[in-house]
């Protein structure tokens, strides 16, 4: 094979895992969310589509498929079709160049555990969330409600506005790594202070940390910052008048650029797939994590009633012993480690969105906009300043 | 490998365009848009010929026009809101007070 | 592979800029204009500027344009209604256009032919890094000024933008 | 030449810092703090001065100065640089001490005007520029001063600029000196074109080895126009008619800047360009005459007038007359001598006036005054003393300084001068007596001078130390004749040219061939006749007492003297009284002729037919096109546009027709 097919062979295979990993996680999202917001409103969540509701995300993709899906008579035909697909693309694009590992070598060919190492990655990611705004605003517009067209206004000014505090937010691990591609940034974080604490961004840079995570928040149309759809004033926002399949985009958009969100945090503040622990032993803690998920499990097991549950969990449970066992075998441990430790980040991350989401109260708009233009704007361009000259003063 | 004139002819089709939209519409905004246009068919030559010589001045040129597009895109637009506010109307023909 | 990705990007980039001037309603030209800006992306990364397609789309798809759709929305706009009071752009216009087309390929044409091929390797490595460098050195002074220059931007729109109080609405 | 230490820059510094306290923040301090600034910075200076006197070891080379590059035009140059030797040394210990001296009187003199923050920051900036000028190491650097107490002294006389007299008084200084100063600029341009260079030392150097000019060459033209610079500032004949008006200022300006330091800025000038000068005996003969003149048109004037600041300036104008005699005469350091002298006694006069004044609540006629002998008897003693030195009685200041200078003329050889002198110094007896006698005895003659109380500290220890300076201040300056040592002129030798050999000639032979008459020994040759001299010391004591008896007589024996006096030369007395009719003169001569000339020809004529009519005409012109032009202008922003796409059009085509060829 040449290279150019080799190389082309290795990204198909790459986009076709990575889309269908992404995909089933953003449904099983869904499902933690739910499950967590019921745990934190001292509920159960979904319980009944399967065990512990595992089957429900299944049955909302079976119900969205078979909605039926009005157009509004005042609606901007073509532009209501394409705006929801906008949104998912770029929603799911960013994700081609996000590093999940190190290298993999199978079968002799190696390769990065990443569909495509931009040298500018950084760049197109903010780019690529710089025109997510598009979907929702011409979402908004197109549908033909004052609502819709209010909750487009909204997101379109409150994302431009954010997307300032984060992209200085992100320049500052840049300016650490002095490279653009994230491959470089992650591997500027290796290594330990004092051989404990692992040489991370969000340690140095937690000023930028912080404002990231709050921007990235707004850039998501996460609580606190969800006006462009927020119920209590806009019914749903720019996607009032979506419906089935075409709702199911835009959902499927927002928990697409929340998992871009939190691998960029992972990436830039996180140390990416590096281990938090430096010893040589971190490879048994995904070993340890899997048996310890296993006799969970087996607790669930032995106590549960229902028939379902009895057979469903066994199965998962001799999954994770699978997967314990397969963590002590160094030919699988080797670039498997990484994607543990990345995933389990970004896992973090997640949960952080969701937790948030349930606790926290809506900003009103003009607090909103106040708190992204007067406080943390001029939060991080300090720290940027900062950070650039003890950046330039040790060059120096 | 695709020659660069190709890329300069495209430039000057985007460019004259451009000139065509300001002739053309009447909203204000759009007009402000064929600008943006005729910005962006100079940015390509600009690009087109760093390629050619090797030379990263071009790009830089590139990045200025950019900013200047932006502070362009800031003010212009406050021109129209304001414009918008007094006038009720975005038709350029309407704007009709510098004259004789 | 070259030739097929130039005509498609073109293509694109034509198509949205013919589509700028002919759909009646600004939304549309903007989102056609957006189309122009995304499809150059394309050619800058074929010409080897990725640091500038990248930037061209923060700053023209994800910023400005932003900025232009949001107005659009703002002041609801309507499409737009032939006044055409303008007897000089109607008349003169199309034939200076021709001319003005005729004129530019014809310099073009005489100046670069088609055999005239780039040197590409010029241009390979550090993309990001060599246009910082040259920023921050040879065209320090002009990346101030046009910091002076976004600055007093900032402040116009501001200005211009901010509600008199003697306003009744 | 040491540049580095000590710092010479410091010394105008600190009066400049005060000027800036005071005129930026002292608006809203106490009166305490702005006294207290101002003189305190002049004070500091002033020991520095002394510090530098001490230290500085101010011998044969000067020391510059270099403080920063200023002008640099090709090969001319002119940069901030400071000189010192010991003719500007002299200056500033002179400047900064009486400065300092009147900063303190002004304290309690000034203390319940308005705009005292201001009085004190132009005071300040006064000592600033003065300093400036006398330690300037180029013309340029001096001229800056020069325009600057210029500036200052327009200020300060029109301090009270509510009053319109003070205004006027203030312009008219303004406008006589600009005519100095026209002078001035033209002897520097000539300067620079003779020598090339401003710097004292090239100019020096380039003037000591060029030969003595026995007609009106260019040293002669430098020497005149540097002249008349100097009659401008230092109020001689025919410029001098402003001095006598600046008593509009508050008394203490009168003292610093009217008496004590800033007119012989141009007496210090000349003595600074003594080596032009020596070069050129009709520009020696012409600074005599000027200050002989001066000196005795001045005297006459003073001798009538009843104003108790007026007799003060008139005396002031005299004594500068005396100091340019002496200069002319070819004793330079005899003029610089009278220059220091002068500042102790007169500052001290006009110090005494103002504590009259006050006594008086702003009283100025000595026709209201008399009888103020027993109430203000420390002013009265000062006087009395001051009236001692500026007579020439021995061994007060006045005598050695006048006494050396009436010598020079008559031993260079200028026996009509000698003679101008020495009636000049009758009549200074005489005036400045009467106005002791006018003011102190006698009977009150007003109120106020019944009930007269003498000035508090702040005002009278200034006088007695300036006092005490008037008495002893003549003694470093004691002629061998009279059994001194004469250090004063030896202190100066190294900055003053000495008079050359064949130019001494020339003055005795009036204008016969020089050559005749050689000269073997270039000394003046003080010592081969000290009975002469003590002879001349003689006549000049002789005649200072009598006019001091003559004021006796007339104003305390006979007071109806006077009366008898002025009636019977009524035509005369009526001339003196307004001063020669010299301000009537210049009003008929110079404003009237200038204004008419100026409204019919260049106002009427020029003004409104050609430049109004060229204007007009450009406007019209473009009007008449622009309403061509604006038919372009529809409006329509699109119509603009299709312009603009015609140009372009038009440009490109013409490009590629160039191209083409």
């Amino acid at each position: 094979m040449s290279p150019f097919q080799d190389f082309l062979v290795a990204s198909l295979i790459k986009i076709a895992l990575v889309l269908f990993v992404l995909l089933t996680a953003l449904a099983y999202i869904v499902w933690i969310e739910r499950k967590i917001a019921g745990r934190i409103q001292n509920r159960w969540g979904p319980t009944q589509t399967g065990p512990h509701g595992l089957l429900q995300p299944l049955a909302d993709v079976i119900k969205f498929i078979f909605k039926e899906d009005p157009t509004p008579a005042q609606a901007e035909l073509p532009t209501y079709f394409i705006a929801p697909l906008i949104a998912l693309v770029l929603g799911l694009l960013s994700i081609t160049v996000i590093p999940f590992g190190g290298i993999v070598t199978v079968a002799g060919h190696s390769t990065y555990l990443q569909i495509s190492d931009l040298n500018v990655g950084i760049l197109f990611i903010l780019g690529v969330t710089s025109l997510g705004v598009y979907g929702i605003a011409l979402a908004g517009w197109s549908s033909g409600s004052k609502y819709a067209l209010l909750g487009g206004l909204r997101s379109s000014a409150q994302m431009i506005s954010y997307e300032l505090s984060l992209s200085f937010s992100v320049v500052g691990p840049l300016l650490v790594a002095g490279s653009l591609s994230l491959r470089d940034i992650v591997n500027a974080q290796s290594g330990y202070w004092f051989r404990v604490i692992p040489h991370w961004n969000c340690f140095p840079q937690a000023i930028a940390f912080i404002t990231y995570l709050i921007s990235a928040f707004a850039e998501t149309n996460r609580v606190p910052f969800d006006l462009p759809e927020c119920e209590g004033e806009l019914v749903a926002g720019f996607h009032t008048e979506y419906s089935s399949m075409k709702f199911a985009m835009f959902f499927t958009a927002e928990y697409a650029n929340m998992v871009t969100a939190s691998c960029l945090a992972t990436l830039l503040f996180m140390g990416g797939w590096l281990s938090p622990i430096n010893s040589q032993y971190s490879r048994f803690v995904p070993v340890v994590v899997f048996f310890a998920l296993a006799l969970v499990l087996a607790r669930f097991w032995l106590t549960r009633r229902r028939l379902i549950e009895k057979i469903v969990l066994p199965v998962f449970m001799g999954v994770c012993v699978l997967l314990g066992l397969l963590f002590l075998w160094p030919a699988f441990y080797t670039p498997a480690e990484g994607v543990f430790w990345f995933l389990a980040k970004v896992g973090f991350f997640l949960f952080l969105y969701i937790w948030v989401r349930w606790t926290l109260p809506r900003f009103r708009y003009d607090t909103l906009m106040e708190f992204g233009w007067k406080r943390l704007l001029p939060i991080s361009i300090a720290n940027l300043l900062i950070t650039g000259f003890i950046v330039a003063w040790r060059a120096s | 490998m695709i020659p660069v004139s190709w890329y300069l002819i495209l430039s000057a089709v985007l460019f004259v365009l451009g000139v065509a939209g300001f002739l053309i519409k009447r909203n204000v905004i759009t007009v402000f848009m064929s600008i943006e246009l005729m910005l962006n068919a100079v940015n390509l030559s600009f690009v087109a010929f760093g390629y050619m010589l090797g030379d990263y001045n071009a790009h830089i040129f590139v990045f200025f026009v950019m900013v200047v597009a932006a502070a362009e895109a800031a003010v212009g637009l406050a021109i129209i809101m304001l414009m918008y506010h007094n006038r009720k109307s975005l038709n350029v023909d309407d704007i009709e007070l510098l004259k004789f | 592979m070259d030739a097929v990705l130039f005509f498609l990007f073109a293509g694109i980039a034509l198509a949205g800029a013919i589509n700028l001037i002919r759909e009646s309603h600004p939304i549309y030209s903007a989102l056609s204009l957006v189309a122009v800006m995304g499809a150059l992306a394309g050619l800058y990364l074929m010409l080897g500027a990725e640091f500038i397609a990248v930037v061209q789309i923060i700053v023209y798809a994800g910023a400005i344009m932003v900025l232009f759709v949001f107005v659009l929305m703002l002041v609801n706009a309507a499409p737009e209604v032939k006044l055409d009071r303008s007897k000089m752009a109607k008349n003169v216009g199309p034939p200076l256009l021709t001319l003005l087309l005729v004129e530019i390929v014809a310099v073009l044409r005489g100046k670069y032919p088609t055999s005239d091929l780039v040197h590409p390797s010029l241009l390979s490595g550090d993309n990001t890094r060599q246009i910082g460098k040259l920023l921050f050195s040879k065209f320090l002074l002009p990346f101030e000024v046009t910091s002076i220059l976004i600055l007093v931007a900032i402040m116009g729109a501001v200005v211009l933008g901010k509600r008199r109080p003697d306003d009744s609405r | 030449m040491e540049t580095t230490t000590p710092q010479l820059w410091i010394l105008p510094a600190l009066p400049l810092l005060g000027a800036a306290i005071n005129g930026f923040f002292g608006k809203r301090q106490s009166r305490a703090f702005i006294g207290g600034v101002a003189c305190s910075t002049v004070g500091l200076a002033f020991l520095y001065a002394v510090y530098l006197f001490f230290t500085a070891g101010v011998g044969d080379t000067p020391r510059i100065d270099y403080i920063a590059p200023w002008i640099s035009a090709g090969s001319f140059h002119a940069d901030f640089s400071l000189y010192l030797d010991p003719l500007s040394m002299l200056m500033t210990l002179v400047v900064t001490g009486v400065g300092f001296l009147i900063h303190v009187y002004a304290t309690e003199y000034m203390a319940h005007e308005d705009g005292f923050y201001r009085f004190f920051c132009y005071l300040n900036l006064f000592m600033f520029f003065m300093l400036t000028l006398v330690l300037a190491g180029n013309y340029l650097l001096l001229f800056v001063g020069w325009e600057g107490v210029g500036l200052c002294s327009y200020l300060l006389i029109g301090f009270y600029y509510l009053k319109q007299s003070a205004i006027i008084a203030g312009k008219k200084a303004f406008v006589v000196n600009r005519i100095g100063d026209f002078g001035f600029t033209l002897a520097m341009l000539l300067i620079i074109g003779t020598a090339g260079s401003l710097d004292y030392g090239t100019v020096f150097k380039a003037f000591q080895n060029a030969p003595v000019e026995n007609g009106v060459g260019a040293v002669t033209i430098i020497c005149l126009l540097l002249m008349m610079g100097a009659c401008g500032k230092s109020a001689q004949v025919p410029l001098y008619v402003w001095l006598p008006d600046a008593m509009e200022g508050p008394t203490p300006v009168s003292a610093l800047i009217h008496a004590a330091t800033m007119v012989t800025a141009g007496v210090y000038m000349v003595a600074r360009s003594s080596h032009l000068f020596v070069k050129s005996p009709v520009a020696m003969e012409v600074v005599a005459v000027i200050g002989c003149i001066t000196c005795i048109f001045a005297a006459t004037i003073g001798l009538v007038q009843t104003d108790i600041k007026r007799v003060l300036a008139y005396s002031t104008v005299s004594q500068l007359g005396y100091m340019f005699l002496g200069c002319g005469v070819g004793a330079f350091s005899a003029g610089v001598f009278h220059l220091m002298t002068h500042a102790f006694f007169k500052a001290l006069l006009f110090l005494g006036a103002g504590s009259v004044i006050t006594a008086m609540h702003h009283e100025q006629e000595m026709g209201a005054m008399g009888g103020l002998r027993k109430k203000i008897p420390t002013t009265f003693m000062t006087m009395l003393l001051a009236c001692l030195a500026i007579s020439g009685i021995p061994p007060f200041a006045g005598f050695f300084s006048k006494d050396e200078i009436l010598w020079s003329a008559w031993h260079n050889g200028h026996p009509w001068l000698w003679l101008g002198g020495s009636i000049t110094a009758g009549m200074t007896a005489f005036y400045m007596f009467r106005l002791l006698f006018l003011t102190f005895f006698g009977e009150p003659r007003s109120d106020h001078a019944q009930h007269a109380h003498e000035s508090p500290s702040t005002m009278t220890v200034p006088l007695i130390c300036l006092a005490v300076l008037s008495v002893i201040g003549g003694w470093i300056g004691v002629p061998k004749a009279l059994g001194g040592s004469a250090h004063f002129e030896h202190f100066l030798e190294p900055s003053l040219a000495r008079v050359p050999v064949e130019f001494s000639a020339y003055a005795r032979a009036s204008g016969s061939d020089p050559i005749d008459i050689p000269r073997p020994n270039p000394e003046p040759a003080e010592p081969e006749e000290p009975g002469a001299e003590r002879l001349f010391s003689l006549i000049a004591v002789v005649i200072g007492a009598s006019g001091i008896g003559l004021a006796y007589y007339a104003y305390v024996v006979k007071p109806e003297t006077g009366q008898k006096l002025s009636a019977q030369f009524h035509g005369a007395y009526r001339v003196l009284l307004n001063k020669y009719y010299v301000d009537e003169l210049y009003e008929v001569l110079f404003l009237k002729s200038t204004t008419a000339v100026s409204r019919e020809v260049l106002w009427h004529a020029v003004d409104e037919t050609v430049i109004d009519g060229a204007a007009n005409g450009v406007g019209s012109t473009a009007r008449a096109m622009g309403g061509f032009a604006r038919l372009m202008q529809s409006g329509f922003i699109r119509s603009y546009a299709a312009w603009v796409l015609f140009g372009a059009v038009g440009a490109l085509f013409y490009m590629i027709l160039q191209w083409a060829k």
